[in-house]
């Protein structure tokens, strides 16, 4: 058990740094939705299945399927960020 | 209900009649008689004035946030209220005949300068009937918004001038409240007698804290140097008989309050006792030497004013010096002095800019430049600038003359002869320069343009010729004024001054002007018996006249009035009153770079910065205690 | 290593995390996303505040009573504060659609810049002399050019 | 510059959660409330559920407010994005396999997203997740065929009668000198579909009301004009 | 006491429901809304009478705090509740062709609010603060332009950030304690919260509920969206919200965080908070950012008095807050028309005679200009700072004083431009009825307040005393004891 945690925080926490450092808007989103799936995954095993549950339908789901339209209608679908 | 209360109550009524009646002509001769109302209402306290009687207190008293305000008349109030009241009267008097038409015609609310001039009234009355420092504070406060509201009313530049006296009068009163605040977190009330009970006990610090807070609270309103700046402009620009008034009086609130917190309450024995570090001088000679550069400055500066009634402001400025000075001293003499020359001061000042106002009233102008010859037009109001400046002059038989005098003496028998020096260099120089107003106003070659004027309307000549009356009496009977003074001192706890009704008699030579202006018109009636007694003069038209064998026609001007005193102005001109100017443009400047900085402060490009930098400080703060 | 620590390290890691993206990044859509991983971070940090190791999840299932049970109520709050963070989303993209749109860009320095130029344009202040400012402005910002 | 200072912020702000971190006390943390609730929400709310009874029973203010927020969230982004233009460029047509998926899905995510919300007093889910689900069933339709408008009328008669009716159950109870949101009808068995007194009707109330929020946020995003 | 959640419940239902009723019929959704408010406020104001001896809970759901979530009604928050609803009501700020979902978000403003002020319990607070927040940015970007999105956006970063942190602290609290509610974490606050954890909980709550509150410095989107939203909105951010987040700070610092550091954190923040914002506006060129700036100084003085221990300090505040939570949405309703370059205001006075003399009204009394209640307030904050006898609090009463005399300048040198001779070449357009009217209420009430100082102080006293009372707080929820 404690190993799955800690790969998985490591997983997430990587992939957050992940979401900052990714020049790929597209990439990063797949990073963040990592983390949000990560997160879903700690949540089962803190025994939180409802918060999970939710975590994966709104902060994976629907979280990056807003960002992806957003990112689409921003015309950053395959842009890259210079700053 | 006291007398004080009846008193109050109808100065609010003066307020709120002119709301009603409005632009009427009746406007102003209602006023009037309401102030002689109020007058007369003052008079029924008269004994409070010759020392009779203990305080008149109002049956108003408030219960504020624990704190109670109540108010009171005594002998220093009531000697104020006397010149308050009278100023208001000539003044509206003053300004009800033609001058209102004038006013009313030029586009001007006669009602709101009638409801203005009542307020001010109105105001000063509640200042002067504060029973403690709060209700003091709210009455300074009321008096300073309400000269505001009459500066407003003038020109562009009366705006302008008002803004800043605002700035001014609002950081002065920011000082005087944090001082009560002081004073009431030390001895839980804001009563006088619990302040007059502290003060012993207080440190040195802080007494040195409170009597620069105060000093500078109030020495605002007085003009006192460094904060004179704003004074003379917007006294100058106000609508004429409203300058009457503000220049007779409204300054004086400021000596009132000073009178109230640093002589009566803290005491001139214990600024006496404050040292000024590294220096031989205490609180009290710091604050007269203050008084002495107030008067040496704004009288020099007036001197090189070309507009009448902003060289009279700049002179009022300086006077305000004498009457502090006189009053710090603190001995019968000097405090007697200072304390008079209120009252003087009043009634030359108001008689000054009365006339000034009357020239203007036919001119058109206050331009020094663009005057002259007028005495042949306008007689009685040469008379009355006559007896003005004489009196303001400080020269016998008016009454300017025996404050002054009372002044000087008790600075050389107290021996302070610098400051002694400094005020008669300041007399100089106020005679140098009323003797340029009277002459680019009154004497030389009339203008042609001013040809067909005529003498001033009767409303006008009656407060002036009144006024000089006084100036005139009281200056050759004294005691008149010196009983009520005596009783002030009484009230205020200061020597009272033995006196007579002409002046006063003291060891080293004193002072009866009965004698003294007896001798003067004996003089002058033998100067007339010679004058009539030799070769009658012939009478010619002043433009009647030739120069280096030609005649002069009407349009040469023979006689000059601008760059008068080249010399003397070659001298000072360059060294003063720009440092004060400097002074507050470099703190405004100051401000305004601050300003900049801090208004780039939040045009950050990512304010969550700040948060992440507000949480680090004060994380690390809370946390660093364990 | 206990579980918890290692718990606790990723809530704390995700904040650390999401507030450097914040303070760091320039690009508006990358600070939305460092947005939500700070409330990721602050919701996790949320349900561990009562975590018990070996509890069972708060749910009786088959009328079978477990002897210890998770704490119900973080659960339920980090429910509400997960809903909360997706409106907030969505209502940050909406105006940063907005704001791309208008002005081309999402670059934080742009739009401070290009803020200021319009509240002052939209005031009627004319950009001030050197008369009577000490400072000059800031110049205009080159990303103007680019951009709808 | 700023990078610096900000890293250096954050660098102080690293140390500072660690000294908080090690200044916890994980052993310390007694959740005294979720104890009490987790021996008294059987009988006082019976919903086998606990965490559901928190959301709806004890805490129902707070799931009110955060419908609330997903609503003004909605309306708010309504006032933000406008009314999408007219001439507004909409995207192709999605694929043969989008479409089809979308058509087999649809009626499919409906019936998952029901049953969750229906089970959420039993189960693990509740409004939430079957409103997200309930969302992306209705959104499903749009992305598949963009030019087909989503029915704003009906979305916002569901949101606002979805949303009424939370209220409107909270406030029944009232008129009896009940306080607002006490739990209403009878408690049932512990752990069959129907019990926990009026809690599935709040459940069904919250997932409309979250679905229909969450599909309108979305649609309002996707409608809106792609500004490449 | 139950109906008083109506004063919650109602506009909520009310605003969940305006799409519907906009559909039956317009006319009914445009006056709606302004109704139910006025009826929540005669709700409000028939409950007032009862809280004055003592304050009442309200358990909602019928569950005995602390398991459940309960409404705390003392004179306090019925006070801030009825302000928010009224105050929305005066404000009302619909407008142009968004009405409709203005106005459903002004009347979620005005039921969230009223909720804010009322919430017993920390998690609740959190949730209601992003309520309000949504609703803010909501109304703060309607006026569609861009100018107004963005600077909504940078607003919307920082206060996302910061209620994460908030919500981080409350996490802190509850891993401290195992409770969110108020009174409880009052009675466990000695012992639990009196250490490095609960010092850093308050900081990271401070820091997020204060961008609402306009705290320094993450009050940096203040100018921004003041001088971009709508006037009105922006009198209710400045006058209703940025007080129902001082109130949570305050409730949080009396209950749960009397520790001197909180204090001092807060006193310092609201020093520094007078300095930048008054100063600030003393350059402002346009109108709304010099009210914004000048907010943000009031703001300042708020924090500083509330700093002051004890019942002193909340009175004193008190004082202040309600003070300002008149007078500024009054001068926010002059800005719906004068907005824009203050030299456009030149000899504005001519045109509207009775705008400038409000205007005089509101910054004298802003500026603490006796017998106006500003003096009050402000003589008020200044004894208890002095009496505290401490250097940093006495340094606080000097920077008020010298911010006053500022805002004197800056205040009067636009109230004198408006009685310029020469009018501006532009002069701005007349003010609607309907602002003018609202914003003489307000002045009237002010100068009401002016005779009526006595009892409103002892009302005020009255109200600190019971808002400052820890114990009774504590009795009257009488939340159940846990092991």
């Amino acid at each position: 058990m404690d190993w799955l945690t800690l790969i998985i925080v490591v997983v997430m926490l990587a992939s957050a740094v992940a979401v900052l450092l990714l020049k790929d808007f597209l990439a990063a989103l797949a990073a963040f939705s990592v983390v949000s799936l990560g997160l879903s995954v700690l949540f089962v095993i803190v025994r939180a299945p409802d918060v999970a549950m939710t975590e994966a339908a709104i902060g994976a789901g629907l979280g990056s399927l807003l960002f992806a339209l957003a990112l689409r209608r921003l015309g950053l679908w395959r842009a890259r960020d210079r700053g | 209900m006291t007398p004080l209360d009846q008193l109050l109550l109808l100065s609010a009524l003066t307020v709120v009649v002119p709301l009603f009646t409005g632009n009427r002509r009746i406007t102003g001769p209602l006023a009037t008689l309401l102030y002689t109302g109020q007058g007369l209402l003052l008079l029924r306290m008269a004994g409070l004035g010759y020392g009779s009687e203990t305080p008149v207190s109002s049956a108003v008293s408030l219960q504020v946030l624990g704190l109670e305000l109540h108010w009171r008349f005594d002998a220093l109030s009531w000697f104020f209220a006397l010149i308050t009241i009278g100023a208001g009267l000539l003044s509206s008097w003053f300004a009800s005949g033609e001058w209102a038409q004038r006013y009313r015609d030029s586009g001007s609310s006669l009602r709101l300068f009638h409801a203005a001039l009542a307020l001010n009234v109105f105001t000063m009355l509640v200042l002067l009937a504060s029973g403690e420092l709060l209700s003091l504070f709210i009455g300074w406060e009321l008096v300073s918004w309400a000269s505001f509201l009459m500066m407003s009313l003038g020109s562009n530049t009366a705006l302008r001038y008002a803004m800043r006296y605002v700035t001014y009068a609002f950081a002065g009163a920011m000082a005087v409240l944090m001082g009560l605040v002081l004073v009431y977190t030390r001895t839980g009330s804001f009563e006088f007698q619990a302040f007059r009970d502290a003060v012993p006990s207080m440190d040195a610090d802080t007494v040195w804290l409170l009597f620069g807070l105060f000093a500078a609270g109030f020495g605002v309103k007085m003009a006192l140097l460094p904060f004179h700046l704003w004074q003379a402009k917007a006294y100058a620009e106000t609508p004429g008989p409203g300058a009457a008034f503000l220049g007779a009086i409204s300054s004086r609130m400021g000596l009132f309050a000073m009178i109230v917190v640093l002589v009566q309450i803290i005491g001139v024995a214990r600024l006496v006792e404050l040292p000024v570090p590294f220096t031989f001088l205490s609180g009290r000679d710091l604050l007269a030497w203050v008084a002495v550069f107030t008067i040496i400055f704004p009288t020099f500066t007036a001197l090189r004013q070309h507009d009448a009634r902003r060289l009279l402001a700049w002179h009022g400025i300086g006077q305000g010096g004498y009457m502090l000075l006189g009053i710090l001293i603190a001995d019968d003499l000097g405090s007697a002095g200072g304390l008079m020359h209120v009252f003087n001061h009043a009634t030359y000042q108001a008689v000054l800019f009365m006339s000034v106002t009357a020239v203007i009233h036919r001119t058109g102008t206050s331009d020094l430049n663009k005057l002259g010859g007028l005495v042949a037009r306008m007689p009685l109001s040469f008379l009355a600038m006559l007896i003005g400046i004489i009196g303001l002059a400080g020269l016998p038989p008016m009454n300017g003359f025996v404050s002054k005098w009372l002044v000087y003496r008790a600075l050389i028998l107290e021996g302070s002869p610098l400051l002694f020096l400094g005020a008669v260099i300041g007399t100089l120089g106020t005679i140098l320069s009323v003797y340029k107003l009277i002459h680019n106003t009154f004497l030389g070659q009339l203008r042609l343009e001013h040809v067909d004027i005529e003498e001033a309307p009767s409303s006008m000549l009656w407060p002036m010729m009144i006024l000089s009356t006084v100036v005139f009496v009281t200056g050759y009977f004294p005691g008149l004024v010196l009983d009520w003074i005596a009783s002030v001192q009484a009230a205020v706890g200061l020597p009272v001054l033995a006196h007579h009704l002409g002046g006063v008699h003291i060891d080293k030579g004193g002072l009866d002007m009965i004698w003294v202006v007896s001798v003067l018109l004996a003089g002058f009636g033998v100067g007339a018996l010679v004058f009539l007694s030799g070769n009658r003069s012939k009478r010619v038209h002043q433009l009647d006249n030739y120069a280096g064998g030609h005649f002069l026609t009407a349009d040469t001007r023979y006689q000059y009035s601008d760059n008068f005193y080249p010399g003397l102005m070659h001298l000072i001109g360059p060294w003063y009153r720009k440092s004060f100017r400097w002074l507050e443009g470099g703190f405004v400047s100051t401000v305004d770079t601050v300003s900049q900085l801090m208004q780039g402060l939040y045009r950050h490009t990512h304010p969550a910065f700040y948060l992440l930098a507000v949480v680090v400080f004060a994380l690390s703060w809370v946390m660093g205690g364990d | 290593m206990d579980t918890i620590i290692i718990l606790y390290t990723g809530a704390f890691g995700l904040i650390f995390i999401g507030i450097a993206g914040i303070v760091l990044s320039r690009h508006l859509v990358r600070i939305i996303f460092a947005i939500g991983l700070l409330e990721a971070g602050a919701n996790l940090l949320l349900l561990l505040a009562t975590w018990r190791d070996g509890a069972s999840a708060p749910i009786i299932v088959g009328g079978r009573v477990p002897a210890l049970m998770a704490d119900p109520v973080p659960q339920a709050l980090v429910l509400t504060a997960i809903v909360i963070g997706v409106g907030i989303l969505a209502l940050a993209l909406s105006l940063a659609l907005r704001v791309q749109h208008a002005w081309g860009t999402l670059d934080m320095r742009a739009i401070r810049l290009r803020l200021e130029e319009e509240i002052d344009d939209a005031a009627g202040i004319e950009p001030p002399t050197s008369a009577d400012a000490p400072a000059p402005r800031p110049t205009a910002p080159a990303t103007r050019e680019g951009g709808a | 510059m700023q990078r610096f200072t900000s890293a250096l912020f954050l660098l102080g702000l690293g140390v500072l959660i660690a000294a908080i971190f090690r200044n916890m006390d994980l052993a310390a943390s007694t959740p005294i409330v979720g104890d009490a609730i987790n021996a008294a929400a059987a009988q006082q709310v019976g919903a086998a559920n606990f965490v559901t009874s928190v959301v709806l029973g004890y805490r129902g203010f707070d799931t009110l407010m955060e419908l609330t927020i997903l609503f003004t969230a909605a309306t708010a982004g309504g006032l933000v994005l406008g009314k999408p233009r007219g001439d507004a460029r909409p995207d192709p047509e999605a694929g043969l396999v989008l479409r089809a998926g979308a058509d087999l899905f649809f009626p499919l995510l409906l019936v998952v997203g029901l049953y969750i919300i229906l089970h959420g007093h039993l189960t693990p889910g509740g409004g939430f997740q079957g409103g997200v689900i309930l969302a992306v069933a209705f959104f499903l339709p749009l992305l598949a065929r963009p030019g087909t408008p989503m029915s704003h009328r009906a979305v916002s008669l569901i949101e606002g009668l979805a949303g009424a009716s939370f209220i409107v159950i909270g406030l029944l109870a009232m008129p009896e000198g009940q306080a607002f949101l006490t739990p209403l009808l009878d408690k049932g068995q512990l752990g069959s579909l129907l019990s926990a007194g009026s809690l599935p009707l709040l459940y069904i109330a919250v997932g409309l009301k979250v679905g229909s929020e969450l599909a309108g946020l979305l649609a309002q995003l996707a409608a809106t004009e792609a500004s490449d | 006491m139950n109906e008083l959640v109506l004063m919650v419940a109602l506009p909520l239902l009310t605003a969940f429901l305006l799409p519907v009723i906009d559909r039956l019929s317009s006319l009914a959704a445009r006056w709606i809304g302004p109704l139910v408010l006025l009826l929540t406020a005669i709700i409000g104001l028939s409950a007032w009478s009862q809280t004055g001896s003592g304050a009442i809970t309200i358990e909602l759901g019928n569950f005995r705090p602390p398991l459940g979530i309960d409404l705390y009604v003392d004179q306090l928050a019925l006070l801030f509740a009825l302000a928010v609803t009224l105050g929305t009501l005066l404000l009302w700020p619909a407008e142009g062709e968004q009405r409709l979902r203005q106005s459903t978000l002004a009347l979620l403003l005005a039921g969230s609010g009223s909720g804010l002020a009322l919430s017993g319990d920390l998690f609740n607070i959190y949730v209601l603060y992003e309520l309000i927040a949504v609703v803010s940015y909501g109304l703060a970007a309607s006026r569609g332009t861009a100018a107004g999105q963005a600077a909504t956006l940078r607003y919307l970063i920082v206060s996302a950030f910061g209620a994460a942190l908030a919500l981080a602290g409350i996490a802190l609290v509850y891993q401290a304690t195992g409770t969110l509610n108020l009174a409880q974490l009052a009675q466990l606050a000695p012992t639990q919260l009196n250490n490095g954890q609960g010092l850093a909980a308050f900081v990271l709550m401070l820091v997020g509920f204060g961008v609402k509150a306009e705290l320094f410095p993450v009050n940096t989107w203040v100018p921004e969206v003041y001088a971009t939203a709508p006037a009105r909105v922006a009198g209710l951010l400045a006058g209703v919200v940025s007080k129902l987040a001082l109130l949570i700070i305050v409730r949080l610092l009396i209950l749960l965080f009397p520790q001197p550091e909180a204090l001092t954190v807060m006193l310092v923040l609201g020093i520094l908070g007078v300095l930048t914002g008054e100063l600030a506006a003393w350059r402002a060129r346009d109108f709304n950012r010099m009210l914004a700036f000048s907010s943000i100084g009031q703001l300042g003085i708020m924090f500083i008095a509330f700093s002051i221990p004890g019942k002193a300090g909340v009175f004193a505040g008190l004082a202040v807050a309600l003070h300002h939570l008149v007078v500024k949405p009054a001068l926010f309703l002059l800005a719906q028309r004068w907005g824009g370059s203050l030299e456009h205001l030149a000899g504005v006075a001519k045109g509207s005679p009775l705008a400038a003399a409000l205007f005089i009204l509101l910054a004298l009394s802003l500026i603490g200009v006796p017998p106006l209640p500003g003096f009050w307030a402000k003589l008020l904050v200044m004894i208890h700072l002095l009496e505290q006898q401490s250097s940093l609090y006495a340094l606080g009463a000097w920077i008020i004083m010298a911010g006053a005399a500022l805002e004197a300048n800056y205040l009067f040198r636009v109230a004198s431009s408006f009685y310029r001779r020469e009018a501006a070449a532009t002069p701005p357009a007349a003010h609607r009825t309907g602002d003018l009217a609202g914003a003489s209420l307000l002045g009237a009430a002010l100068a009401a307040a002016v005779f009526l100082i006595v009892p409103l102080a002892d009302r005020i006293e009255a109200m600190a005393g019971q808002a400052a009372d820890r114990d009774h707080y504590i009795q009257t929820v009488n939340p159940e004891p846990l092991p």
